[in-house]
């Protein structure tokens, strides 16, 4: 998964002068969690900036570089950090086409990881997503796969709006096929079904994709087959394609690491019942990280996290199966 | 740190009268009260620093200057009107008392360069050649707005002229304008890029991470403190630790300068010296330009916060007072002279107003136009 | 509503020394929207007292005299402004108790008007209830009557966690009764059922229950009995007050003048699908802010704000009424 | 602005080596090569200046001050050994190097003044009296941990001992503690509170606005800045664009000192006159306290960005070792003085690791405790 943001990142910086990546750590030290290594090297200090623990500071510079035609990639070391930042990127970043009456783009990419890492408590283990996708004017990605790192990412520093990308501490060890060409993308707004069955739809993001896949090899061996699909992009969000797998399963189950209350999973439920009602035979169900901060210590903070054994369970309960 | 030129103008020191908060006593009504014949010799002082650098322009930007102070003023004028009239709404921020400071720091800029500033933005939008006519559609939320009725009073843009807005967070544009400077920086250009922000600004974060950054990479931005002395009710003294803001540039090493806001001349002459540090060396400086608004803080505020007696004593300095009875005394206006000004002003005012008046309100459909640049169909 | 938000902190700062008022002009200017009018002169500048503009700074001030027993009530001039506070709210305020294993109290309340207000532009009118509502250790208040906001806010001051209190400037001017009696208090967590009704459960709070009760009683007219619930703390939610009811009308509309994505309003529908899905006879229905961010223009800022009309229209919706 | 006192230790000068960003060739690996005769002066020059602070400080106190440093010592080198057997998990910032700053400031305290301080915060609590048993549980996320193994290493905590945290946010517990001050004085009394951070967290934000607000309203805090003059791989001079943290406090009228926090005494001196100020006058100081740690940023960090020399210059003037030659040399420590403080600290430390070892886990339901006070039932 490392490797294909950095794949990502450079050939999209071999592709446009105008793309740097500005950040905490992300030259010299090579990123924090390694994700831009090698970058220094190649594109000098230029265009690969470290910079100083100044989020709010640094996330506006980056709107006000893109505000005059640069691409900039702003690291944050984790999305925690991006909550010292965030007036720039809703204030500045959100509104600033709209409130121009359109005469500005903002082609900025925020990155970094997002959500629990291991144990490092309740300060550095928080799923920011819906902040971000409340907001019109932000685009929202998480990828779950190396290959959707990768090609997302080259569409989000293509991108003319801003775009927070978010990625996950625990999954930049994931292995998977990258493809090679320089114009591998992913298009932003496009679901992906992960997996293809009949009896219940799981819609995972992030690191819950890989524990709902895990689950649906489980649950196939009990007799369940389960569609697992992954939106990838939050905001736009690909209802149609969640919703046609609805229509198909008529049961849906949503794991997430993010807390729950006005998660995104809350916003997927009111949408699939906005536009399925009539196929559901049960009610959406939420699997969500617990309603409480992270704790450091390892036994509770497996407990505060979804599981493949839970979405099984959840996945067999909105199938009253127990 | 590059040399500080500093055009005195009775800074308050240091810590004088720390306020507020936690048992302090505090002065609140206190102003600071100056004999009158010191002020008189500080006029005198002022009237002929403005002399000497008068000689230094040509007389053709002198008139210019005049003609845009005379020209926010009115437009001003006007925009109060219309809001009392309730043509224009939400917060109105006016200039009136500050034309100094945006007349005589852009009256140095080239074309290419760029500037941002706060929501008191309607006298840099004209300077920077926003039509009259688009300034006061927009404060009527209308198509023809600058920002197409969508941004109003406190957002306005004109990207074509470098005019980067109008921004409505205390502080929110001076990390934004130290992004516009990285970004000429990393083009190679000599752009420079001004920004503008209240004293009371320079308490937020935002200010102190971007002052870094800019020393630190030597990027090529001047920050312009436009003190007023006030930030709504609260004067500097109650929310600033010590009076002097050109001092904050020392915990950065960046050079500064304290200057008359009053004089208009002696603003646009500090912003020639920042301005060559900034295309020369890619060289950032901290302008502190002591200025006075003359009205209340936005139209919804009483202002009871000042004395009669405070206002009164800078309206004797009225900057475009100053500076056209200076041009008077070098025999570069008349009676004939003012008079065309206001004539022009004042039609280039009414137009605008009328073209505001007539210009449609937005289309429904415009609510959901200029939100993605790349929007994503389904 | 003004004077009922005035009156309880006045009678909490008189029964207790440890209160006191910090915020942008809330001491000699008497507040920016004249909430804090008196107070200065009652309390002294001790008590009452004007901060700079810095509400990342304040607000940690606040959560820190806090952990050491004052009850501090932070004012943001609106909650726009809040945006650059979040990490202190976030990762101090809500996460103190829990990272120290329960050592601390954090009795504060952070207050202020939230949402639209007249044509103030898209920086100036955000609706940040599912922001703090998101994170466990907040809890989230928003009256829509001067008492609610009285009882409320008077419950909030007394409370022992920190508090985000949304008021509303559009309602400042909103005139109601409000009991004197120095202990009436209105308990956090409690729904309130504004109207009773049969035919359709109407969730609305803040600027939109005034809203809703209008339509209600349009509806009437038009033969449709609307039961209009407010739930007044959004976190504790009473979902059981809103389930109970739907139980009863069998259909739901949301009002609310956030944006939906993620907001409160997807957070409830789910819930009510997760508690009711057996009652309903439609899909939970939201209205919500447009998906837009607010512009300036008087023409469009009322098309994005849910009104009387388009309550009664989605009322009718919901019970297949065209 | 009250009295500076300075203790010398040679500053780097104003932005020397503004480095990194937009084009500016930058110097990533240009050491400060000291000459070893000028290294050999300053070490003698140390050596005899805190000789000179020994004689004011009792003989108990001083022997306890070196049993902590040792105890903070010792102690981190078993948490980095529990880290590398896995019993410690997350993020683990080691404070090895820095004890002369911990052990000087907080010996200068009394009782009922209060502590704040970032992550790296084992030896703060340690000094202030949270027994090793309780933070080395927390250490291993156990139950019996100063915060029932809910914070973890970042996050330390013990009211009773007025150790505020353990804050995991750079920079953020800067305003917090400015709250702190702010509550003492509202209530009267004449406690003050200390802040710590490191020099990397002086670029947010929060350490401006709180600075400000704190000399503003005069508040008794004392801000600390352990400057070990790396935050993770960033030095100071490539994040800042002064390297004399000192001289920020001019931006704010604040009294500040530089230390060398290789000198537990000097270190202790010089919070001694903070606390003057602080008790006396309610008035704020900046320390900004010269340290270096001799381990990585947090067990993770293979340390790539110092030079080994770097690094053993340092080592050196190690302050145990410092403050231990002095103590013998005043006839304070004899071998077995030494060895039975390594013999007593030996036994908590193993003591602590098998208190840790044998604490329980938390039980699960303690994943739902602690986030409210008072909640709300259904
Ligand atoms: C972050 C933030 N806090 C508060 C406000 C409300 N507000 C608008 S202008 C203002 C005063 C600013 O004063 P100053 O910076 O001196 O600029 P001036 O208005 O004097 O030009 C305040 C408090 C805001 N817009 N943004
Ligand atoms: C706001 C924020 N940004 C980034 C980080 C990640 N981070 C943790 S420690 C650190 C370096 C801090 O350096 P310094 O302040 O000098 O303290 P030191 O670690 O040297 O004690 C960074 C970047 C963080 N915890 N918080
Ligand atoms: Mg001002
Ligand atoms: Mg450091």
């Amino acid at each position: 998964m490392r490797e294909a943001l950095n794949q990502a990142m450079r050939e999209e910086m071999r592709r446009d002068e105008g793309v740097f990546l500005m950040g905490e750590e992300v030259a010299a030290y090579q990123g924090a969690y390694k994700v831009s290594k090698g970058l220094l090297e190649e594109f000098g200090d230029k265009r690969v900036v470290d910079s100083p623990i100044t989020e709010l500071g640094f996330a506006g510079l980056g709107v006000g570089a893109a505000m005059v035609g640069l691409r900039p990639i702003i690291e944050f070391m984790t999305f925690n950090f991006s909550i010292l930042a965030t007036d720039q990127i809703i204030n500045s970043a959100a509104k600033m086409r709209y409130m121009s009456g359109g005469q500005f783009k903002i082609p900025i990419v925020f990155r970094g990881p997002n959500g629990s890492a291991f144990q490092v408590s309740s300060q550095h283990s928080q799923a920011l997503e819906s902040w971000y996708a409340h907001f019109p004017g932000l685009k929202v990605v998480m990828p779950s796969t190396p290959a959707d790192a990768k090609g997302l990412l080259k569409s989000a520093i293509r991108d003319n709006d801003p775009v927070i990308f978010l990625e996950q501490e625990r999954m930049y060890g994931n292995k998977g096929e990258v493809p090679d060409e320089e114009d591998f993308l992913v298009p932003l707004g496009v679901a992906d079904v992960k997996r293809e069955g009949t009896d219940c739809t799981v819609v995972a993001r992030s690191m819950t994709v890989p524990l709902a896949l895990k689950a649906a090899e489980e649950l196939e061996k009990q007799g369940v087959s389960v569609e697992v699909i992954d939106p990838r992009t939050i905001r736009p969000l690909d209802i149609e394609t969640i919703v046609n797998s609805v229509k198909k399963t008529n049961r849906v189950v949503i794991a997430e690491e993010s807390h729950a209350f006005c998660g995104v999973g809350a916003e997927l439920s009111a949408q699939i019942m906005e536009h399925a009602f009539d196929y559901l035979d049960a009610p959406v169900k939420r699997l969500s990280g617990a309603d409480a901060p992270m704790p450091y210590a390892k036994n509770l903070e497996r407990l505060a996290l979804p599981d493949v054994e839970r979405i099984v369970k959840a996945v067999r309960e909105v199938s009253y199966l127990d | 740190m590059s040399e500080l030129k500093v055009t005195p103008m009775r800074p308050r020191t240091q810590s004088e009268g720390a306020s507020a908060g936690a048992g302090v006593a505090e002065e609140r009504d206190e102003r600071d009260r100056i004999d009158p014949a010191e002020l008189q010799d500080e006029h005198e002082q002022r009237h002929q620093e403005q002399l000497k650098h008068i000689e230094h322009v040509d007389n053709e930007t002198l008139l210019k200057m005049l003609y845009q102070m005379v020209l926010i003023r009115r437009f001003e004028e006007k925009s109060a009107e219309s809001y009392t009239l309730g043509k224009i709404g939400g917060f109105c921020h006016l200039y009136i008392g500050q034309e100094a400071v945006a007349v005589g720091t852009l009256s140095a800029l080239r074309p290419d360069d760029y500037v941002l500033t706060s929501y008191r933005d309607h006298g840099h939008a004209l300077v920077m050649g926003t039509s009259p006519d688009e300034v006061m559609a927009e404060l009527y939320g209308k198509i023809g707005g600058c920002s197409k009725g969508k941004g109003g009073s406190m957002h306005l843009f004109d990207a074509d002229k470098h005019f980067l807005g109008g921004h409505g967070i205390v502080g929110g544009q001076i990390p934004l304008a130290t992004g516009v400077a990285y970004a000429t920086k990393y083009r190679g250009t000599d752009q420079a890029t001004l920004v503008f922000f209240g004293e009371a600004a320079v308490n937020q974060g935002a200010f102190h991470e971007s002052l870094n950054m800019a020393q630190l990479w030597k990027l090529p931005c001047v920050y312009i403190c436009e003190n007023n002395q006030y930030g709504m009710g609260t004067s500097l003294k109650r929310a600033m630790s010590i009076s002097d803001v050109s001092q904050k540039a020392v915990a950065y090493g960046m050079a500064a300068e304290f200057v008359d806001g009053m004089d208009v001349l002696a603003v646009r002459a500090a912003t020639e010296r920042a301005l060559e540090r900034a295309r020369k060396e890619y060289l950032p400086s901290l302008l502190e330009i002591r200025t006075y608004r003359f009205m209340g803080h936005s139209m919804s505020d009483p202002g009871h916060y000042r004395t009669r007696a405070e206002i009164e004593r800078y309206q004797e300095r009225d900057p475009i007072k100053v500076f056209g009875d200076n041009l008077r005394e070098k025999g570069l206006l008349d009676d004939a002279g003012l008079k065309e000004i206001e004539g022009r002003v004042r039609a280039e005012v009414e137009h605008a107003v009328k073209f505001a008046d007539e210009s449609p309100e937005p289309p429904p459909e415009e609510l959901f136009t200029d939100i993605y640049a790349n929007p994503i169909k389904k």
